[in-house]
């Protein structure tokens, strides 16, 4: 299916009090654009929205001043209620320079805020952003609501009792910047000056300086005379469920969920990783976590990696890995040992914009295809994608109870965004999460490593160190009996069976397949899997809010499928599966369910927007009849 | 079981092994297979890991744990297996094909690491198992399937590369010289840190006979050298024949063993390890032995040191560390 | 569907003319049955019989003398017509030992003929073999018929006159053995007689003592007192088109296939590869082919093996890589590579059994999922599979024509069985061979390494070295236009969509998909690829003589499929794709036709027997309703 | 175009330089832009092959044939190029992760082989191009996100390793060096075979700042030494010290330069190769220069020899050999 955009032509700001806002921090590397979104956000929700919110990195390390290719931003969605993505069009955007300015002003909705820093707009700065004339002055801006203010000077002037020198007092400006967007939309200081006291302990002059730019941003919105049109927005408070929350990134509740798994299961980790963008973060995460029952290993490569996790399952503990689509590549000989060897694995593919190198910084789920079938030999391993920042701690903890419980490699598929993107999360009580304790081989009777458990098929796991269990495994194939080398016709037709059926035999295992949002039948299934959540739980909850009779469908155990999943599609006149690939799922779920499944493709290197989203299911619906 | 009382027969499985008649593999076995309850370790905290080729399949002959893995990778499963669990004596065996073709990398870095393990190199000097193709320590001009009008790839020497790669045990022996083989490999298990192996070792179907010169009896007085730390280098049926340095042009010269300046191995030097490692050619015996011994912490050593807090860290803080707040 | 073996119960040796005959010859590894049946075989070609013949190689390199483990044997099928397995149950087994009794016995044929040389069924041979009793007293032959000769003996004897003593005379067995069979069928002793002179030119007397020996074992079945039952066999010779033929292994015909391939596309090739069973004898075969436009190389292994064959497309030679199961695993990142900067590359994946090390020296077809989707990232590449050793001519020429022509990787597949199996091949003429020029883009206009033909869609191809064509190819995603690095969104899309388009515009370019037998439509199609061609068409062609309306048709190129496919397979009622995997295929004819294709997989290292497809059918038409 | 009047110019692409501002890979490339119009080339014929890293962007730069590969993989790819056509110059560009880490075996290979290329390797000491991470060329105690409680893994150091492969050209220099830099890398093209060249280099983001002894004015005569073949091994702000042997203990000492026994560079003695590329450490310099020189058969000549008689063979003669017959 075509991809196409609706525009959700929502304009925010022409109200007081307002459901949600998208607001984008845009600056040059060096602007500190992360840190003010990070503290916007942490504001936002001690003010009791939701929230999701997407950093978005520039390919270059440090890119010259003021190019175009060097804008870093910070996109925060939040609103009163089921916030989901981190937006498709801004209500607000901050453009600390011109080429951010550039950059991003088409992704402005009509009649939204653009906050300048003028005192960036300079010829220089103009040229390296390609405009002819200062868009602030040639009313190219029109349509948009336009904060313009010498953010420099104002900065300057907050940071001068501090004696910072210039260019440290420059550095301020993002907190003057923060002060202001704070006041806008009514959100307290205070964490955010407890921020700064605590990264600048060492520093108190660096602390007042931007403590002071913060408060004289605020006091600015609170006393200047804006504009018309521009005032303080009132975002009301999210109902939420009573608990204790935090916000957590995909890789932060991955590496949690990770400890959480170990500690569930009384097992060790060994994590063993080779860096490589943007799945490093998880190794960073992991190696602060020595106090916790992992162990981390930066390997020569990705072989190393695989096969030093490998090497650890072996000895008992359980062998995590972790890279890109490059990387993982690279590994799936040593997952197709892990196969045939039976032992427990776990690899973590955050996937990238391929082919090849691809576009390393930004997202997409191409790596479908590879997990489920991207080794030599018939190498049935489960593969379970989480949906959304939070659940990544629940995947996590699903992947190891699934390889040690089946003594198998689970390959767990996270990708650029949902590595990167936070959302609010009710932090669970440990004492609630379901145990799924490890049994290892006892010293007992006569032992082979082939005995396996009639129900789960798994074969049971000696550790090294155990007297009297001493046995030996290897990748040629072994007989189903006695574990020993087999070269035997039937012998290796029995085994290729049992590892088919021990994989497909997870579908027992595993929760059968909800319905996210709408009806179990109807016209119109939306099926995705993966970080496509957000937007297509969107999506589909303004096309029913508009009549139209589709549901949501996410689907998180993509193989063993869930078992009731093909009854339930062709409970549909038509399924539609959106996914950041050139349709892997869906050609997966056509050879499982001979369903015309359609494909809605994006290979850009961006996620969906909820109004291409909408667009298809409004395509869709077209041809399928009319709304209900 | 009673550890003190283990034989040879108990560290051998119940596979039948098959390697071909006269492989020098057959002796490499059995001499690792004696050693073994001499080491005074328990037989359940062996494991012997290794890539694929024929020397490879010898985990299967061992009554211990042991895992055949896939082909240049046994470093690397071996640095998980001593990681996860650093009280395991882990074994590393693996041919000139596995260890140094395919497998270099994880060689290099294993033995930059200095991971305690034991990595015995079975050198053939072909790939014995794929049917005879030259390998990366196979000599200029072998002839072979691969290369049938002679290879025109200049060899690795297995220690020199060990040595580049940092390695800080390296030694070399011999498939059938069964004691000095045992004392090398026991000096190699005694030392703490990557202990590299390198043993020559006879394919008779593919490579019959390449080390024939330093194995013969006859021969083998002039071809090798054993060389003990703290003693001249000496060699010769009658021990008539020594090395000297020439240390002008930093060079070996074969002298007499009555020259007054005979050369002293001394295994803590670097310089003259590289220079016994590289020893050979005409005229020249090659050095078995232990050629570099140096102590230096290991890195199974430093891993645990920093794991040691393991199982201190609280989850429930650490999922409420750092911004919460409270919805009621 | 499940697997089982109808027995073809043909007792050919009751007759005195057969249509057609399989006949095994099994010893020890020393013993030299592979030069015997070449012999065999040359002689049976000579004769003008149709052949299949395949050589069944122990995984030991050489085991230990009378183990069961270390059987070597040589299997060839040979009659009048249309011969095209080596054959379900053997009419003829020569044992020359114990062992070589015991492991083929099972599948001799009631009221087959045994051979067996009795000096080799010693006690000590006897207990190897795991016999209590010698089988040749003890009656357990009785339904077969049987020589057991002394052949040891009489070996020595023909010998003896040659003086080479008693370990290089009793070598001369096989040869006394092979004349012995030769006068069975009435073969030609010349050839043979030739090619021991050749042999052992330099030693004459070890040449005398074997064409003695032969001579003997033929002179024996002409005047020895043979069983009743016991004679020679006339087997009439096919009617085949006049020409050149010659016998040729699938290794051998895809090397020279290369060769043609090369020379027809004016190009060099290189050829880089690291061994690996049962992919090396390509290397071994072309490593002596210096003198034809290929150079070869032996990486240190399969990764640089891989990058070396693109680095040498890079500079305008072809390059083409071959592995096994695991060595292709590992070049699957290169590939990804070739397939973004679209270089020709042709990697060669000689299957073997999985998963991991698998079973070395047995076939499969389990990496059909890896060629098809085995790399990170969207990463379509044409993938082609030759069915029987003559057609890897054809294939090796044709994956040179897409590779060149497309600009990109291709993959073709063999697998341990198609390498290893020989058959008889027409020679075809050279002149009659199409040209495929490869065009380079000269030094005129302005040169961009991103233009492509509007046609196929290939950009085009600048050599090194040739002045004014400088440019920088990369695996960062590169502008349609300009081919510089590009993180533009519209781009990825757009050429994520391009690499798409012109591998599917492939299918614009091949032969569409003709039955191999049958009608067009009717009630079964049995569909097949690669090796599994011989015992399919022997299966559907015995069920048709039966009356069953069954179809055989025959995919060469994987992917893109041929366009009339799925039109052709839906005018059948049921479509079963036998296959040496868990259905790897049948599940591509799923998703793309939605058609309910069923697999017969099997998955234990062998090739399908006749018998088992013709159960599969019988079972199938009985299901569908009664033979027509 | 008339090779004669090239300059750095012509061998600029149109392509922005997108490396951090003070990066040391600006300095490099510069020296690389000056030096190709001098050697005599033809500019078609200059290959530059890199693999992953903020280094292995350089190909970008050159208004050459480029190839940005993939990660540590370019010694493979560039040994493709080579052999398809050994008329052209083919540089590889990397880094320390990229032909150390990941790319570790490639490299040893292609030294071993000695296939006539440049290897220039960017030492930062760092992963820049992922962050920051430490790299097997990073110091013991290395902080990083993936080390912050320092790396525990012992560095390698990369001339040790080219020689420990048997590379028979192997130099070091330093980015910002320009002169000598030209030089060394001039020295590396003229020579045939492989030619191995580290150069320290200033990453001023995650790694700044570790070469500053060696390459700031000030402190540079007490910390570098730049040796030459035949040339006694002098440095010290005023020439005032210098390096001897001590030819007993074979380990190398600091001296005065009117010592009787300064060491003069040999550039052909493989041992002097391996004292001077492991030199370093408190009060001693680090050396660059050539290290160690030796002409051999390059790979690529002996297979273009092999490959001399390529077309002559006859495809229809060949399909007709052996064994056939007739059938009319
Ligand atoms: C990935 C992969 N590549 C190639 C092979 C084939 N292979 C198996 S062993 C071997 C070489 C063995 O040589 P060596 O390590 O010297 O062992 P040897 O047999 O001589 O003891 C090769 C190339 C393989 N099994 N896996
Ligand atoms: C297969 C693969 N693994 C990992 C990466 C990620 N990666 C890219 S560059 C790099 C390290 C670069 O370090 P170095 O070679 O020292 O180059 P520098 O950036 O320091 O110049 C890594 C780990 C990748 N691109 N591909
Ligand atoms: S091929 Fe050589 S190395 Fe391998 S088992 Fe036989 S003799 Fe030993
Ligand atoms: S990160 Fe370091 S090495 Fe990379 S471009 Fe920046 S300064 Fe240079
Ligand atoms: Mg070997
Ligand atoms: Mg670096």
């Amino acid at each position: 299916m075509e991809l196409t955009e609706e525009k959700l032509d929502e304009r925010h700001l022409d109200e007081r009090e307002v459901v949600d806002v998208v607001v984008r921090f845009a600056g040059d590397s060096g602007d500190g654009m992360q840190l003010t979104g990070a503290n916007f956000t942490l504001a936002t929700a001690l003010y009791g929205n939701d929230l999701s919110t997407f950093p978005d990195f520039p390919a270059e390390i440090r890119a010259p001043v003021g190019a175009t290719f060097g804008v870093s931003a910070f996109q925060i969605y939040f609103g009163s209620e089921d916030v989901t993505t981190a937006g498709d069009a801004l209500d607000v955007l901050v453009a600390m320079n011109p080429a951010a300015l550039a950059t991003n002003l088409a992704n402005v909705v009509d009649g939204g805020l653009v906050i300048a820093d003028r005192g960036a707009f300079t010829a220089k700065n103009l040229a390296k952003a390609g405009y002819a004339a200062n868009p602030l002055d040639d009313g190219s801006l029109a349509g948009h609501r336009l904060l313009d203010i010498d953010i420099s000077a104002q900065a300057l002037a907050a940071a001068e009792p501090f004696g910072l020198g210039h260019k440290a007092s420059l550095r301020c400006k993002n907190m003057w910047t923060l002060g202001l967007v704070m006041w806008l939309f009514d959100r307290d200081l205070g964490a955010t000056v407890n921020n700064l006291k605590t990264k600048f302990a060492k520093r108190p002059e660096i602390a007042g300086a931007n403590i002071a730019a913060l408060n004289a941003g605020h006091a600015f919105g609170e006393t200047a005379e804006l504009p018309s049109g521009i005032h303080v927005y009132r975002v009301p408070q999210a109902r939420s469920a009573p608990g204790l929350y935090r916000n957590v990134t995909g890789t932060q509740a991955l590496a949690w969920g990770l400890l959480a798994g170990a500690e569930l299961s009384g097992i060790e980790l060994l994590f063993a990783s080779y860096p490589i963008t943007p799945a490093s973060n998880l190794l960073h995460e992991l190696s602060n976590r020595g106090d916790f029952r992992v162990g981390t290993f930066q390997a020569e490569d990705e072989i190393a990696a695989v096969c030093t996790a490998i090497g650890a399952s072996f000895a008992g503990s359980l062998g995590v890995t972790s890279s890109a689509g490059p990387g993982v590549a690279l590994k799936s000989e040593g997952m197709s040992l892990a196969i045939s060897t039976e032992l427990p694995l776990l690899v973590i593919d955050t996937q990238r914009g391929g082919p090849s190198t691809g576009l390393p910084t930004k997202t997409e789920q191409s790596d479908l295809n590879m997990a489920l079938f991207g080794r030599h030999g018939d190498t049935p391993l489960p593969v379970i994608a989480p949906a959304t920042p939070p659940e990544c701690f629940d995947m996590a903890r699903e992947a190891v109870r699934l390889a040690t419980g089946y003594m198998t490699p689970v390959m767990l598929l996270s990708d650029g965004y949902l590595a990167n993107a936070a959302e609010r999360w009710r932090i669970p009580r440990v004492e609630d999460l379901a145990r799924t304790p490890v049994k290892f081989a006892g010293d007992s009777g006569e032992f082979r490593p082939s005995r396996r458990d009639p129900q789960s098929l798994a074969r049971n796991w000696a550790r090294p160190g155990t007297p009297g269990l001493e046995h030996r495994i290897g990748g040629i194939e072994s007989d189903h009996d006695s574990g020993n080398i087999s070269y035997e016709p039937a012998n290796h037709q029995r085994m290729t069976d049992l590892r088919q059926a021990k994989i497909a035999g997870i579908a027992h295992d595993i929760p059968s397949q909800e319905v996210d949002q709408g009806a179990a039948s109807g016209k119109l299934a939306v099926v995705g899997w993966g970080s496509t959540y957000g937007a297509i739980h969107q999506g589909v909850k303004r096309a029913r809010g508009e009549g139209h009779d589709v549901s949501h469908i996410h689907v998180r155990h993509l193989c063993p499928l869930p078992r009731n999943l093909g009854e339930l599609l062709g409970g549909f006149d038509a399924v539609l599966v959106p996914e950041m690939n050139t349709g892997q799922f869906a050609r997966l779920l056509r050879a499982e369910y001979l369903l015309d499944v359609e494909s809605l493709g994006k290979v850009s290197g961006q996620p969906f927007k909820i109004g291409e989203i909408l667009a298809a299911i409004h395509a869709k619906c077209r041809k399928e009849g009319p709304a209900q | 079981m009673n550890q003190a009382n283990l034989t040879l027969k108990d560290f051998a499985s119940d596979q039948e092994v098959r390697w071909c008649p006269g492989c020098g593999d057959y002796a490499i076995l059995k001499t690792v297979q004696k050693l073994l309850p001499t080491l005074g370790r328990p037989r359940e905290n062996q494991v012997f890991v290794s890539g694929i080729g024929c020397s490879s399949r010898f985990p299967y002959y061992m009554n211990t744990y042991g895992f055949h893995t896939i082909h240049g990778r046994a470093p690397a499963i071996a640095t998980g297996v001593k990681l996860a669990n650093p009280e395991l004596d882990v074994w590393v065996i693996t041919g000139d094909g596995d260890g140094l073709s395919i497998g270099g990398n994880h060689m290099m870095h294993t033995l930059r690491r200095n991971l305690d393990l034991q990595i015995l190199l079975f050198n053939n000097e072909i790939y014995g198992l794929t049917k005879g193709q030259y390998s990366p320590t196979s000599r200029l001009g072998t002839r072979s399937p691969s290369s049938p009008a002679g290879s025109i790839d200049p060899p690795l020497s297995p220690c020199a590369v060990a040595l580049g790669a940092g390695g800080a045990f390296v030694a070399r022996s011999i498939d059938t010289h069964a004691k000095h083989l045992s004392a090398v490999i026991g000096a190699g298990h005694a030392h703490k840190g990557t202990a590299f192996i390198e043993i020559l070792q006879n394919c008779p179907i593919y490579n019959d006979g390449i080390f024939e010169p330093v194995k013969d009896r006859a021969t083998a007085p002039d071809f090798r050298v054993e060389v003990e730390h703290g003693k001249p280098i000496v060699f010769g049926r009658d021990g008539e024949k020594a090395i000297r340095l020439d240390r002008e042009r930093l060079c070996l010269e074969v002298t007499g063993a009555d020259a007054e300046d005979v050369l002293v191995h001394d295994e803590s030097n670097p310089v003259l390890a590289q220079l016994l490692a590289a020893m050979g050619g005409p005229g020249f015996p090659i050095a078995i032995g232990v050629l570099y011994r140096h102590r230096q912490p290991s890195f199974d050593e430093e891993f645990s040191r920093r794991k040691g807090k393991s199982k201190e860290g609280n989850l429930a803080a650490l999922l409420q560390s750092g911004n919460t707040w409270v919805v009621d």
